[in-house]
């Protein structure tokens, strides 16, 4: 928290409220190429529909691939947004407040993408909702023993908890658009400011909203990544997943590769609309500091799980990492994993230079996703073309234009949500760098002025 | 009047030291079950489905080399770990001790098929086809089945049932020997073998625990109710258990 | 006038009244230097308390001797306890310290002091080590196999280096707790010398051996972090799981760090009690550090239900002959009297009790979840080192042939661990008297970065965060 | 009656006319605080919030936990299917439905008491000005019309830039 900026809230409004205000041209360029990709895929995944899923990669000991592993990529993502502003709400970070709102609206967006992928997966892709709680045509309820059906229920809880989260946060601010807006755009903002004034009532509430709904969806976070992981995880066929460990060892991950992904957003932010005095040095720093410990912890449990792989001693298992290892092409793709994941961010993270440097941040957050992207894959993959010791029936597994396909388009869909939603609402709470402001304060020892910050309780 | 039938387990011995390898139930079983020709295409892309294969294992070194010939089917497990993964009770065990898939209630999740430790599963992956003049050769008792399901040995589900009607019309219970799968009538070494395991006076009871029996992969407690019979091999020498 | 009183009461609680260092300091060093006579009574009762584990050991060695593990799975099980009450109480000031939080001040030192304790665990360690066969030939994550050969033999494992690894944890909290302690001793001493208290800090030494001692305890923090977290590591494989033919828990020493954690702040939780009620710190140690211990507490708790859940699960679900009999073994089997207790005071009452906020901000909450905890960690422990301990298959085969019965401890075993209990509280009160409890330095520091100020027409305190 | 909004520039000009209101002999009941950030309670002397938030979570958990059960018990009883073994009735598994629906009751509750209790959605919700959302600090006053002259002068008094009325019969 060192040099403070302090700006009028006039300035404050008209700063973060640029981007719906003000379209430039590259703008709907870039719109208008991710709608494109996404385009594309939903054509692949019409083709995949009408000839079956033997258009894809998948063969018969690999029976997931890409689109599984997007799906536990984006979950992972979605960590980030809850993990950030929950924890850090709770801890009375100050340093969240930029953050929180970019990184609830991945958790939101990156979710949606995330369901989409077992309905691409699917055999029976407009059977989807089968899976549900819900009867009548088909007179059998889902079986809930069945991790696929906790599954929805985790993910639908967290996106509709999420998304409130997002809706209540966004209140205040929709009541400052609304005053600013004129004709039939006031109209939408103001039905949906649903009659803010700002009364103090109001705010305690919206305080209180933020606290408690932390509080509630930290447990929700930690259970859906726990769910997905045993997905794999309660699997006796598949070599190398009946891991305990698979459960913490997928949440912190997800938290490893989301918190990057909220780097590499705000970053972006910063340079698409100029934020300087809000996404600041300090921000990026500390983010950087907590990034070295999640992912020294993530680390750990890749370690605890690589070890008690091998701990049974058992030919399959070590043929498994054997393949993992040092076969190609998994052997590239672990390496990447390996240098990409953590061997270069997170030592580069402990130099206070790269940590304030933009470009160095950019960069390596974006490097810890790709890792991430393949330590999903190498779980998946290799586990099944290595199914128990009938090697009659071992494979190996080739994506096919169709997954590429979908997988580039969910990107590009994601990219897309996430700058239509720019243009509509702020990507930075107002009202919370507004009370950061109010809140700061200095105290004096001797000569130096420490910063200071007032708390209530 | 057709009353319910008494309570069975059904079971399926194979004798390894009897197989030759020759493929017949291979063969039988693609007739019998109406499924689709595995073209040179799918075998390449290892698309391949055949509910019961003849895995073929070489041991020792040229000259004196061995084939060793295991069919491998759905082991049917007590506990099957295929069947809890399912969300929609498209895979599960019914009364007769046999694992079932209701093709109707399958949404292709393929989650079964990664849980099955003998790959005993199959995906359609594309629509099945046939040729034209083939198409009347379909086994009217069995279902087609569509693209995007799973599908896998039923031990001749569609016989076991046919035989329970004759003997209901016929006004008797149903004698060993009654039903036989399409692989085991066509075995020509009669290396499997197929019965009611309720029924002590069925051969497969009696050759139950034989000295040779085993089932596959048993440290997984699947529980199999297809159990294996050990090859004789004289010049065999036991590997030292791995520690 | 009226009016503003009433817009004082308005606010959410007074806050209450921020101490003057210089008062506080010359407060304090009176409280220590001044006989304490119940302390001494109490030291006595304890130290007799203590010598108790001795005798049951000395007992146990002579009579039933080293050669046979089931004998010693109390023991074990007490020094699981040690390890994740007392052993890992200074790991939570670390972690509090990286995060700059203020409520850390007053309990900074309490944790330091249970890091003397730890030095008991490791000669208990040392004890245990003996029972241990080699890691040849059988599961370890030392990999001493001829079948897979060796990965370059490793001599004396896993002896020598679970050794290693807790005497560098035992060597790193103590070199912590002497760093913080260093400059109050000094102010001590000049307060004993001259009658009167000095509360300039900077008497005490310059800034630079200031900044020097900050960034030694951080260098200390940390490398004490790594190190627990490895002790804790090598201790639950190599002296309990790996004891357990084809017991495959990936998550247990993670498990087990946790459950160490959660240990570490229930055990401060209580002492800054025990403090407060007999030691008349009511000025010092008031709701808000309860409250704000309170918090990460019931994480803890959640914790604890969710890695011991994602272990049950995938063995529940796995239903693998083995995994079936491990269940039996460590939960449901002979020890589920513990399991259940465990359960009960681990998670279910503490997370009942602290989910409530009126309940979090009172000076008796949070101690008495932690107190439940503490019972809980014990018989948590109990069946997890007692069951394991009293497997007696051959360590080399692929699962256990037959579930023991159940031992229940005998004359010994109970000595050991009243001992065992008793210690971290004689350790705790002989730092009171002989060192101060409450870091000075660090007090004095976070009082002077707090201030009550008036702000518009309320009342706020401010807290400064130096960087 | 009429309502009276007064706008101020700065905090300190603000919580001054309030202490002035008060002054006058017009209780925290009777005015109220707008502003476009959320400031320290009681800054203003304004009457402190009174609500019961933390109810709506309880409720709701319950009410998700019977859903759950109803759920899982009713699917188990109503198709007791043996499915690899499994007991029919499987707790863990049971375990995991119920904590996520319980979580999800829990928050939709807690948003529903968000919305109650900070009384939106609400379009009459009285006086307003945009400037508000600029940093303006808003302090209105219901009163009947004979006290309006005095209030206005005393605001104004107290630094007030622009006051606002609104008669309503």
């Amino acid at each position: 928290m060192q040099e403070r900026v302090f700006l009028s809230h006039k300035q404050i409004n008209d700063d973060l409220l640029k981007g719906s205000f003000q379209t430039p041209l590259w703008y709907w360029a870039v719109m208008g190429l991710f709608a494109f990709l996404t385009l594309c895929g939903a054509v692949a995944f019409g083709y995949a529909i009408n000839k079956g899923l033997g258009v894809t990669g998948l063969n018969r000991p690999i029976m997931w691939g890409f689109f599984l592993t997007d799906f536990i990529f984006w979950i992972g993502i979605s960590h980030a947004g809850v993990m950030l502003s929950a924890i850090l709400r709770l801890a009375k970070a100050e340093w969240r407040r930029p953050a929180t709102r970019a990184a609830e609206l991945l958790t939101v967006l990156s979710l949606m993408v995330a369901a989409l992928h077992p309905i691409f997966h699917l055999g029976r892709p407009w059977r989807f909702y089968w899976p549900f709680p819900y009867d009548f045509s088909r007179g059998i309820w889902p079986d809930v023993r069945s991790p696929l059906v906790w599954d929805p229920h985790a993910i639908f809880t967290y996106l509709i908890g999420s998304t409130l989260f997002v809706i209540i946060a966004l209140i205040p601010d929709i009541a400052v658009l609304r005053d600013k807006t004129r004709g039939i755009a006031k109209v939408f903002y103001g039905a949906l400011a649903m009659g803010w004034r700002g009364t103090p009532r109001q705010w305690k509430l919206q305080i209180v909203a933020g606290f408690l709904l932390s509080a509630l969806l930290l447990p929700v976070f930690v259970s859906v990544h726990s769910i997905v992981s045993w997905d794999f995880a309660v699997n006796i066929g598949a070599e190398g997943w009946h891991v305990t460990i698979f459960a913490p060892y997928f949440v912190i991950g997800a938290v490893h590769s989301g918190v990057s992904g909220v780097v590499t957003m705000l970053i972006l932010l910063k340079w698409m609309f100029g934020w300087d005095d809000y996404i600041r040095k300090e921000h990026l720093e500390s983010l950087a500091k907590l990034l070295i410990v999640i992912g020294t912890l993530w680390f750990y449990f890749f370690f605890l799980e690589f070890i008690f792989a091998l701990y049974n001693l058992e030919d399959q298992e070590i043929a498994l990492r054997e393949l993992q290892a040092f076969t190609w092409p998994y052997n590239l793709i672990a390496t990447v994993f390996m240098f990409f994941g953590y061997l270069i961010p997170v030592p580069l993270w402990l130099f206070k230079k790269v940590r304030t440097n933009w470009v160095a941040m950019f960069i390596t957050s974006i490097m810890v996703n790709i890792g991430m992207w393949c330590e999903r894959f190498l779980i998946i993959v290799p586990g099944l073309a290595r199914k128990t010791n009938f090697n009659f029936s071992w494979g190996s597994y080739t994506p096919s234009w169709v997954e590429i396909t979908i997988i580039v388009a969910c990107f590009s869909l994601i990219f897309l949500l996430i700058m239509g939603f720019a243009k509509v609402f702020p990507l930075i709470p107002l009202f919370d760098i507004k009370e950061g402001q109010i809140l700061s304060d200095e105290i004096q020892i001797g000569k130096r002025t420490v910063p200071a910050l007032r708390v209530e309780e | 009047m057709v009353q319910t039938p008494k309570a069975k387990k059904w079971k399926m011995i194979i004798d390894i030291d009897k197989c030759t390898g020759c493929q017949a139930c291979v063969l039988a079983c693609q007739a019998e079950n109406n499924i689709p020709f595995n073209t040179d295409a799918l075998f390449n892309q290892r698309r391949a489905s055949e509910w019961i294969r003849v895995e073929r294992y070489w041991e020792g070194e040229f000259p004196n080399v061995k084939a060793k010939f295991m069919p491998v089917l759905c082991q049917h497990c007590n506990n099957a770990p295929c069947e809890p993964v399912c969300p929609v009770f498209a895979s599960y065990h019914n009364d007769q001790g046999m694992n079932v898939q209701v093709y109707n209630r399958c949404i292709g999740t393929r989650f079964c098929q990664n849980n099955c430790p003998y790959h005993a599963r199959f995906f359609n992956w594309f629509e099945p086809y046939w040729p034209e003049e083939m198409e009347n050769q379909l086994n009217p008792d069995v279902t087609v089945r569509s693209r995007g399901i799973m599908e896998k040995c039923t031990f001749c589900v569609q016989r076991i049932r046919r035989a329970e009607i004759d003997a209901d019309i016929e006004g008797r219970a149903n004698v060993d020997g009654d039903v036989n799968p399409a692989c085991v009538q066509s075995c020509p070494s009669d290396a499997l073998l197929f019965g009611d395991s309720l029924d002590p006076k069925s051969r497969v009871s009696e050759t139950l625990d034989h000295a040779r029996s085993h089932t596959l992969l048993d440290h997984l407690g699947t529980e199999p109710n297809v159990i294996y019979l050990k090859k004789v091999d004289e010049d065999y020498v036991e590997k030292e258990a791995h520690h | 006038m009226l009016r503003r009183r009433r817009t004082i009461s308005s606010t959410h609680h007074s806050h209450p009244p921020v101490v003057p260092p210089n008062e506080f300091i010359s407060d304090f060093l009176e409280w220590h230097t001044k006989s304490k006579p119940g302390l001494n009574r109490a030291l006595i009762v304890f130290s007799i308390l203590t010598s108790f584990g001795l005798i049951g050991l000395l007992i146990k060695i002579f009579t039933v001797g080293l050669d046979n593990r089931q004998d010693w799975g109390y023991v074990a099980t007490i020094t699981a306890f040690l390890f994740s009450t007392a052993g890992c109480a200074p790991f939570i000031v670390i972690g509090l310290r990286m995060i700059k939080a203020h409520w850390r001040r007053p309990i900074a030192r309490i944790a330091e002091s249970y890091s003397l304790v730890t030095i008991v665990t490791f000669l208990l360690v040392l004890l245990l080590l003996v029972l241990v066969p080699s890691s040849q030939n059988r599961r370890t994550i030392w990999f001493q196999n001829d079948h897979i050969g060796t990965v370059g033999a490793i001599p004396f494992t896993p002896h020598l280096y679970v050794a290693i690894g807790i005497l560098s944890m035992v060597l790193s909290g103590i070199a912590l707790w002497w760093t913080s302690l260093k400059p109050d001793i000094q102010l001590v001493n000049a307060y004993k010398k001259s009658n009167k208290p000095l509360s300039n800090r900077s008497w005490i030494g310059g800034l630079k051996q200031w900044s020097i001692q900050k960034a030694g305890l951080s260098f200390l923090g940390a490398f004490f972090f790594m190190s627990m977290i490895w002790a804790i590591t090598l201790y639950s494989v190599d002296l309990c799981m790996s004891l357990v033919p084809g017991w495959r828990d990936a998550i247990f020493p993670a498990y087990q760090t946790l459950t160490g954690i959660q240990g570490g702040l229930a055990t401060i939780i209580l002492t800054m009690y025990f403090l407060r009620r007999f030691g008349g710190f009511e000025k010092y140690i008031y709701m808000e550090h309860f409250w704000a211990a309170s918090k990460p507490l019931l994480a803890t708790c959640l914790l604890w239900f969710y890695f011991w859940f994602s272990a049950f699960i995938i063995f529940w679900y796995g239903k693998m002959p083995i995994e079936q009999d491990l269940l039996q073994l460590i939960m449901f089997g002979p020890y589920n009297i513990a399991f259940y207790i465990g359960f009960m005071f681990c998670f279910i009452t503490p997370f009942l009790i602290l989910i409530w906020n009126t309940v979090r901000k009172t000076i008796w909450g949070p101690p008495l979840a932690s107190a439940f905890i503490i019972v809980g960690c014990f018989f948590d422990k109990l069946r997890l080192y007692v069951s394991a301990y009293s497997v007696q298959d051959d360590l080399s085969l692929h699962s256990i042939t037959t579930i023991p019965p159940t031992i229940l401890p005998n004359l010994s075993d109970i000595l050991i661990i009243i001992g065992g209990i008793s210690l971290p509280i004689f350790a705790m009160l002989l730092s009171t008297r002989l060192f101060p409890i409450i870091s000075i330095w660090e007090m004095a520091d976070g009082l002077r970065l707090t201030k009550v100020t008036k702000y518009l027409r309320t009342e706020l305190r401010v807290l400064g965060k130096p960087d | 009656m009429a309502q009276l909004l007064a706008l101020y520039k700065t905090a300190e000009s603000a919580a001054q006319s309030t202490e002035a209101l008060e002054g006058a002999g017009i209780t925290n009941e009777e005015f109220d605080i707008l502003t476009d950030s959320p400031y320290p309670e009681g800054a203003f002397g304004e009457k402190e919030p009174q609500h019961k938030l933390y109810v709506f979570p309880f409720m709701g958990a319950c009410i998700g936990f019977t859903l759950a059960m109803i759920e899982t018990i009713g699917t188990q009883t109503a198709y007791p299917l043996v499915t690899g073994g499994k007991p029919i009735f499987s707790m863990p598994a049971m375990t995991i439905i119920a904590y996520e629906l319980t979580m999800l009751g829990a928050i939709i509750a807690t948003v529903i008491g968000i919305f109650f209790e900070s009384r939106i959605p609400n379009p009459f919700a009285g006086i307003y000005d945009e400037r508000i959302t600029e940093g303006y600090i808003g302090i209105t006053v219901v009163c009947d019309d004979s006290k309006l002259d005095s209030l206005e002068t005393l605001l104004k008094s107290n630094g007030a830039e622009d006051i606002i009325i609104e008669k309503q019969s």
